[in-house]
């Protein structure tokens, strides 16, 4: 509790919990994020990482405690009100919106920062015209960050499986978020990929100058980037620091980490 | 008017008897001499010569299909006997299903008209016959319909005449023999309210049974999508203690009230309408259920009289079934427009009807069907004559189901 | 190591007109654990699913234990002794963990089932701690051992796994990996398919690498773990 | 009250068996058969040929017309909805409606469109026995109603043996589909194919399967719902399909007791509003109770809200 | 330009091509009374069939009420007709009236836009709370609920003004206005609507639709359609544009129904009936769901079938055929094999699932 104090965080929870039936899957989870600080997020299969992300961005009405989004707090938001605050997130199983092509998806992303009404939108109004290439253009600014500008016109569903969780990143970004929460964005990817991935997460914070906070079983990216760590476990915090404090922690390697070395 | 012509077939029925009766005997022999002289273009006076194209529109698939199918098959025995008189006059048959739709109906009556068709049997049903009426009204093509009743079939229209009750006599006429046969003293109505002949004919019904003080304890009603379960409506009629029902639907329903109120163990009297006919026919139906029923009814398949029979008989052998009043309404239309237009041959020095457009046809027969002189005996009704709305005049024909069997009152 | 139980050969498949194998050949020998890697997208699962028969090839042979199994419903094959563990999981998400482990043994007997269902347990606690949870809603580690112990259940000979580690916590991946030999030693013959291919490659006892289709190289486990190229392109130099 | 409440079992307690067979095919095959209402008019019309022209007795005609609907519904299955399993739900739907627009009328052109009476077989003496002995188990609902007390009229007859049917066949859907190994794989075919098929589950077979159950399920429903509303036409089992689709959703898809209680409830609701409010059409009140009760819980009596794991 | 507008162009053609085709067969009087009589109606379906489209391909929801819609449009079409014609003036009748028409077309339809789009953004209420089968049936209940109602109402007009009871009132003696919707009957209707007329209507509501898909919008309801929880997570307010696609779905059916109705002499509450409803469904699934010109083609091409088949000899098994082509259509444009062909011939990129998409599950 008493870190909380020291810095400015834009992301804070308290006592933060939920019950799914009689399971416990999170419970009195207490966390603060700085303004452009990496945290991650680990723990065994089922500790309720996950469910966390669910509970932020109110795709799940979290059972007790609230979370307080730079000073505001979240309370009675539904997702799309979350997001508008500044919470976007990708997801564990990728959620695309297939039948789009790439370009849309990342317009998506920025509906709400494109400004036109329904009647602009269906009689073309010369508003229509500037906004749309307003979004066009900054769409392709955001592809670019991860190289993906000349697939603007594929559909989403036709992408290698990487790709596709380079774009979440992307539309997840375009909605100019205050924090980012990836859920297992390096799954499925092979070790060049990763290490790409860990510059790119890294440019997007200096860029943007926002937070992210990730969710990873590559213990590589997660040491790599990550400047404070917490470890689930069962739906509690066991342990929260740096990630040579993490590595080193008995309850961590025991929980978590196993005692084997490849991964690291 | 309706009285009053009413009245008139009623004091004069001999004379319209063996008026055709002599028609007949005229026309039979009248063929034969033609056909042994081989040279009816020439024939005297009054001969009807061509083929006439009769186009027919009633529901032969869907929920209405037996009306339409019923209707098709009285107007082919009756086109197969007109074609079978010998004489130089023809008869053709295109029928069409309309499925009981509105626009079908006008989709029907549009390939009658690419194929040449000059006069109209139908439509079978209400809603769709007036749709169609409007069409042929604009374009001048006679319309005769067996089965649609409402008034608004002919509203306004001088070339749509009907052969059957149209709705008001109905709703009016079984309120008046009702009550002046002191039927009832307590009165209930189910009704069907998806339906523009049921609907209609209870609105006159009760209109009339009003102002004649007709004490009406219940009024239910149910829709083609609810024809399964009576059990309120019986039920209501029994608390409300009626002593008679008052029917005007279908008899398909009708069979299930009856089914219905006998296991309950209610017994009142039931009072039909012409949609009642054919209820005795229905295969697999335990007659006994409709010990008692009157109805009122242009045609009995009961009746003792030859053409009925005759009738009857054909219908049997062709179809394996009773002819409802459906079929008799079907097989009367060709018939009237048979009888119409060699009136009109008779009285102009003949006519020949192949290539006439369906407008000269049109206009033909609007003048005979208004004609006082003209009156035509039907399966349905002897003495049948048009006003000039087109509205038919024929006396209904109570009668009651008595061991299995229509028993006139 | 002896005789051959599964080969493959000249194998083509296609997605509608996408080529996505292209004549590929390989075997795997009563007893060994085989592995294929491969980038996103090489046609791994496309070949395991090819095997499994729920594609259909365009060409090529494929043989188990002597027999032609090529256009073998998927269904039938599970009878000849094959198990596949699709990737994804591919769990029924509203049946119980009981239920679905049930399904596993669908080929066999009850009693056959029942002993099975017991070693299972054995192997992954977690998943009798849980026989009644409705199986959508296990994390995904908790999943990936369902869908495991579900193909155990019958009892194959030959088993093939598509990323089994994928989305695991570490120490699960060691867990997966060491179940994954234990079964080998206990006389299964695995068909392993890995992103991880550091892992898969110490524990197979042969490998073929594939890429858009093809296979580019093959060896045992120890030889491409230190190839020079595999090291370039999959294990991060 | 009673009396409505009584006759509204009666007429539910015909949508819930035909809501029973409904969900079987819903529930595993995923689709919304659209033809099952005319396999039920199938079932009518074996059974009453069979009886009427064969002189049957009606427990024979019954088993007849269940493998006549049995071996239909296998037939369309594989020729119609088979080759179709891997296209679209809604290209499965329209298929279904051609189903169905085919059986109307085909069974049009073999039976006509005159209405054949289905004779009553509830007023046999077998039934006649097994009610009586019923009677004393709910003597007062019967009390209420007839006047010659503690007998059962035809009608009551026929709603008690509707819903002891329905239950049997409630509790025989239950433990197969929870308890049998084939019951099982249905589950899992119905969720997952491609995984099944891993399991070693024939999915073809299992499909067919569900349609041979629900089919056979449809003939006992078409005997019924003809027994009660004896009139049978071509289109005899369409709007009793719509109402029990109406019945199964209501209920809660997949759900067999939700069926059966949507049922019930919806023939209820039906019987209450035409007693209430006479001359409006009851399917208005019907139709918007459903909405309104779907509004309150959007998946239905029984169904469950399967919360999406994201 | 790019391939979405090339394809919002090449339907616009289409209809252009479909209308001078017919206007020259019409002008030349080559053409049969029965496809003349169809020509409207078959517009109407069009621009149903584009309406129901985006609700089942664009926004995703199944909807079995569609007609419900479109019989409120209609009868909004003849209560509109009936009072204009109660207060107009006019010399001669209605048919020789070019400029009445066109008032009369011009105003009910969009009076019937908005009561249908009232009525939808009703019935869109319930729609933000369901999905899937269970929105398909309220949907289906609303079709019922209307066609019963309508079932069971009457209007009428005379100098005093508009009646509505729930007794038809021209069976009083003292009657003398004029009905406008007759209960079951349903109501009488001076025609006015021209071929022209509804093409203009059909390209209005392509221009509509395609720029709305095209639009900021249309990509949230899209998006909304593929994936609602990473649609919510963008900050799409979801509630608000599922009622918008529905809202706007219905009034163009109202529109259409209008459209409809002013052609026909006579239009009746049963024809709106669950079937229709189902008619409209076989035209979008038939054409392709999502794809606007397919499902202006099936509609065309499926709308004068069944009357086609009317010409041949085959009347009794006309329904018959019309059933066992609608199956066999569905499983050759859904075959596999065909697919594959086509895939190769037209070079798209068309997914052949053969791998579930529960694989991407967890
Ligand atoms: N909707 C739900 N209903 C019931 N239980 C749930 C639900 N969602 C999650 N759980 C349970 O909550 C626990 C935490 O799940 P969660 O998905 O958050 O795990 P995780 O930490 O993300 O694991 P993984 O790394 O495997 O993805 C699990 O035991 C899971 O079964
Ligand atoms: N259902 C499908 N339809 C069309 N193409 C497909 C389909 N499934 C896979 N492909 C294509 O076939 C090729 C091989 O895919 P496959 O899934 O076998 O790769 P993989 O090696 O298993 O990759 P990953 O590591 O991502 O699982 C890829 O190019 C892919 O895009
Ligand atoms: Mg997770
Ligand atoms: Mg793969």
């Amino acid at each position: 509790m008493s870190e909380k104090k020291e810095k400015e965080f834009v992301l804070e929870t308290n006592h933060l919990g939920i019950d799914f039936g009689g399971l416990t899957a999170v419970d009195e989870f207490n966390i603060g994020i700085g303004k452009t600080e990496i945290m991650g997020l680990i723990g065994p299969n089922g500790a309720g990482k996950t469910t966390i992300f669910n509970l932020l961005t109110k795709v799940y009405e979290p059972t007790r405690g609230n979370i307080i989004l730079d000073g505001k707090d979240t309370h009675g938001m539904n997702p799309a009100a979350v997001n508008q605050a500044g919470i976007a997130r990708t997801f564990q199983n990728i959620r695309l919106f297939d039948k789009l092509s790439v370009e849309d998806n990342v317009k998506i992303g920025l509906h709400n920062h494109i400004n036109y009404g329904l009647f602009t939108g269906v009689f073309r109004l010369p508003k229509y015209w500037s906004e749309e290439k307003k979004a066009h253009e900054k769409a392709l600014e955001l592809l670019d960050i991860f190289g993906m500008a000349d697939q603007a016109d594929v559909r989403a569903d036709s992408l290698p499986y990487g790709a596709q969780r380079r774009l979440e990143i992307v539309r997840a970004l375009a909605t100019g978020p205050k924090i980012l929460l990836l859920d297992e964005p390096a799954a499925g990817m092979n070790p060049s990929e990763t290490e790409e991935l860990m510059k790119n997460i890294k440019k997007i914070r200096d860029d943007f100058g926002i937070a992210v906070m990730l969710i990873e079983h590559d213990m590589k990216l997660v040491m790599g980037i990550c400047e404070n760590i917490a470890v689930l476990n069962f739906g509690k915090v066991i342990a929260k620091g740096s990630p040579s404090e993490i590595q080193s922690n008995p309850q961590v390697i025991e929980a978590y980490l196993g005692t084997k070395k490849e991964n690291a | 008017g309706n009285t009053e012509s009413g009245s008139t077939a009623a004091a004069n029925p001999d004379a319209g008897e063996t008026e055709e009766a002599a028609a007949e005997t005229e026309e039979v022999t009248e063929t034969e001499e033609g056909e042994e002289a081989e040279a009816p273009e020439t024939s005297e006076g009054g001969a009807l010569t061509g083929t006439l194209n009769v186009g027919c529109i009633g529901p032969m698939t869907g929920g209405a299909a037996i009306y339409g199918n019923a209707v098709q098959n009285g107007a082919k025995i009756a086109v197969d006997e007109i074609n079978a008189l010998g004489s130089d006059f023809q008869m053709t048959l295109n029928v069409q299903d309309d499925e009981h739709d509105a626009q079908k109906s006008v989709n029907c009556y549009n390939t009658l008209k690419d194929s040449d068709t000059q006069v109209i049997v139908g439509t079978v049903t209400t809603a769709p016959c007036i749709a169609v009426g409007e069409e042929a009204y604009n374009d001048r093509m006679f319309m005769l319909t067996p089965s649609a009743s409402s008034t608004d079939v002919t509203a306004d229209k001088d070339n749509v005449f009907q052969l059957c009750f149209a709705d008001p006599n109905q709703g009016s006429a079984s309120a008046q023999y009702i009550y002046d046969n002191q039927l009832a003293t307590k009165v209930a109505v189910i009704y069907n309210n998806a339906d523009a002949y049921s609907s209609g004919i209870y609105q006159t019904f009760k209109a009339k049974a009003d102002e004649l003080g007709l004490d009406i304890v219940s009024e239910t009603t149910f829709t083609d999508d609810t024809a399964n379960d009576f059990s309120v409506q019986v039920g209501q009629a029994k608390d409300a203690g009626a002593d008679l029902i008052f029917l005007p639907i279908y008899y398909t329903p009708a069979s299930l009230i009856l089914g219905q109120a006998y296991d309950m163990g209610y017994t009142p009297k039931f009072f039909g309408v012409d949609g009642m006919d054919g209820i005795l026919t229905l295969e697999g139906f335990d007659t006994s259920k409709a010990e008692g029923v009157i109805l009122l009814t242009p045609f009995s398949a009961d009746a003792e009289d030859a053409a009925t029979q005759s009738f009857v008989g054909k219908y049997n052998d062709q179809f394996g079934e009773t002819p409802s009043q459906f079929a008799a309404d079907g097989y009367d239309c060709p018939y009237a427009i048979y009888k119409a237009l060699k009136f009109y041959a008779d009285k102009n020095g003949g006519l020949d009807v192949t290539g006439m457009s369906y407008d000269e046809i049109c206009e033909i027969l609007i003048s005979v069907f208004t004609d006082p002189d003209f009156s035509v005996d039907g399966i349905t009704g002897q003495g049948m004559v048009w006003d000039a709305n087109g509205e038919v005049n024929k006396a209904p024909k109570a009668v009651v189901i008595t061991n299995g069997v229509y028993v006139g009152m | 190591m002896s005789e051959t139980m599964l080969k493959v050969d000249d194998l083509n498949v296609y997605y509608g007109s996408i080529h996505a194998i292209k004549g590929i050949s390989f075997e795997v020998k009563s007893g060994e654990i085989v592995t294929l890697i491969g980038a996103n997208g090489a046609g791994k699962s496309t070949t395991l699913n090819t095997i499994g028969g729920l594609l259909k090839a365009k060409s090529g042979t494929i043989e188990f234990e002597g027999r032609n199994i090529g256009g073998t419903p998927a269904h039938k094959v599970v009878k000849e002794g094959m198990a596949l563990c699709p990737e994804g999981r591919r769990i029924f998400q509203q049946l119980t963990v009981k239920e679905n482990l049930e399904m596993g043994a669908f080929t066999r007997n009850k009693a056959e089932a029942d002993e099975t269902i017991e070693q299972v347990y054995e192997q992954f606690p977690r998943l009798k701690e849980r026989v009644k949870q409705v199986a959508g809603t296990l994390s995904g580690g908790e999943q990936q051992m369902l869908a495991m112990g579900r193909a155990l259940m019958s009892k194959p000979k030959l088993m093939m796994l598509d990323e089994p580690s994928m989305g695991l916590a570490p120490i699960l991946v060691d867990q997966i990996f060491d179940i994954i030999v234990k079964l080998n030693k206990a006389g299964t013959t695995i068909l392993l398919v890995e992103q991880n291919a550091q892992m898969a490659l110490s524990i197979a006892n042969r490998a073929y690498v594939l890429e858009t289709g093809k296979i580019v190289n093959h060896g045992t486990g120890e030889e491409l773990l230190h190839d020079d190229s595999v090291r370039q392109a999959y294990l991060g130099g | 009250m009673l009396t409505n409440l009584f006759n509204g079992i009666g007429l539910g307690s015909v949508y819930a068996i035909i809501a029973l067979g409904y969900t079987m095919v819903y529930g595993i095959a995923k689709m919304l058969n659209f033809a099952h209402g005319d396999v039920i008019m199938v079932g009518g019309y074996a059974s009453y040929c069979t009886m009427m022209y064969l002189g049957w007795p009606p427990a024979a005609a019954l088993l007849f017309s269940m493998a006549i609907c049995t071996v239909l519904g296998v037939l369309v299955e594989r020729l119609a909805y088979k080759p179709l399993r891997n296209a679209s739900n809604l290209a499965v739907l329209i298929t279904a409606i051609g189903v169905s627009y085919f059986l109307q009328n085909a069974a049009l052109l073999i039976w006509s469109s005159n209405p054949k009476v289905f004779p009553n077989i509830f007023n046999m003496p077998f039934f006649q026995g097994v009610t009586a002995s019923a009677a004393s188990v709910s003597a007062d609902a019967a009390a209420a109603d007839t006047a010659s007390s503690g007998v059962f009229s035809v009608k009551q007859r026929g709603t008690l043996i509707t819903i002891v049917v329905n239950l049997i066949i409630m509790a025989g859907l239950t433990l197969f589909t929870s308890k049998t190994k084939m019951g099982k794989a249905m589950r899992a075919v119905s969720e997952d194919r491609g995984a099944a098929t891993l399991m070693g589950i024939n999915v073809n077979r299992t499909i067919s399967m569900t349609f041979a159950i629900g089919s056979g399920l449809a003939a006992i429903a078409g005997v019924l719902l003809c027994a009660t509303y004896p009139n049978l036409v071509p289109t005899t089992g369409s709007m009793p399909g719509i109402k029990a689709f109406v019945a199964a959703v209501f209920g809660g898809i997949g759900s067999i007791p939700g069926a059966m209680i949507g049922g019930i409830l919806l023939g209820v609701i039906e019987i209450t509003a035409r007693a209430l409010v006479p001359t409006v059409p009851s399917d208005i009140f019907v139709f918007a109770v459903l909405i309104i009760v779907l509004l309150v819980k959007p998946s239905g009596l029984f169904g469950k809200t399967v919360r999406e794991k994201v | 330009m790019n391939n979405k507008s090339k394809n919002a162009f090449l339907n616009y053609g289409l209809v252009i091509v479909f209308f001078v085709v017919f206007q020259a067969l019409l002008s030349t009087g080559n053409i049969s009374s029965l496809l003349k009589g169809l020509l409207v109606p078959m517009t109407a379906y069009m621009i149903l069939a584009i309406s129901l489209n985006l609700v089942v391909g664009i926004s995703g929801e199944l909807s079995l009420g569609h007609a419900g819609f479109m019989s409120i449009g209609a009868f909004t079409a003849a209560f509109v007709e009936g009072v204009i014609l109660n207060n107009i003036k006019m010399e001669g009748p209605l048919s020789k009236n070019l400029g009445v028409q066109i008032l009369i077309f011009v105003i009910s339809v969009i009076v019937a836009a908005v009561f249908a789009a009232i009525a939808g953004f009703l019935i869109g209420i319930p729609v933000l709370r369901l999905n899937g089968d269970y929105l398909a049936i309220v949907t289906l209940a609303f079709g019922e609920i209307i066609k019963n109602i309508f079932n069971c109402i009457y209007i009428s007009i005379d100098e005093t003004g508009v009646h509505i009871s729930d007794k038809n009132p021209s069976l009083d003696a003292s009657f003398a206005g004029k009905m406008i919707l007759e209960g079951p009957q349903g109501s009488v209707i001076k025609k006015v609507s021209i071929f022209a007329a509804g093409i203009i209507l059909l390209l209005l509501v392509l221009i509509i639709v395609q720029n709305l898909v095209n639009s900021k919008a249309g990509r949230a309801i899209m998006a909304m359609r593929d994936n609602r929880i990473a649609a919510e997570s963008s900050g799409l307010p979801i509630k608000k544009y599922k009622l918008m696609a529905f809202t706007i779905s219905a009034a163009i059916a109202g529109a259409g129904g209008a459209l409809f109705a002013l052609n026909s002499t006579g239009i009746t509450p049963k024809q709106f009936d669950f079937n229709a409803s189902i008619l409209i469904l076989v035209f979008v699934v038939l054409g392709g769901i999502g794809n606007m010109t397919g499902s202006m083609i099936a509609a065309a091409l499926l709308y004068i079938l069944p009357e086609m088949l009317r010409e041949l000899d085959v009347q009794k098994y006309r329904m018959l055929i019309y059933a066992v082509l609608l199956i066999a259509v569905m499983l050759i444009t859904n075959n596999e094999k065909i697919r594959a062909l086509a895939g190769r011939v037209f070079k798209k990129k068309d997914k052949v699932s053969v791998k579930p998409e529960a694989g991407k599950e967890a």
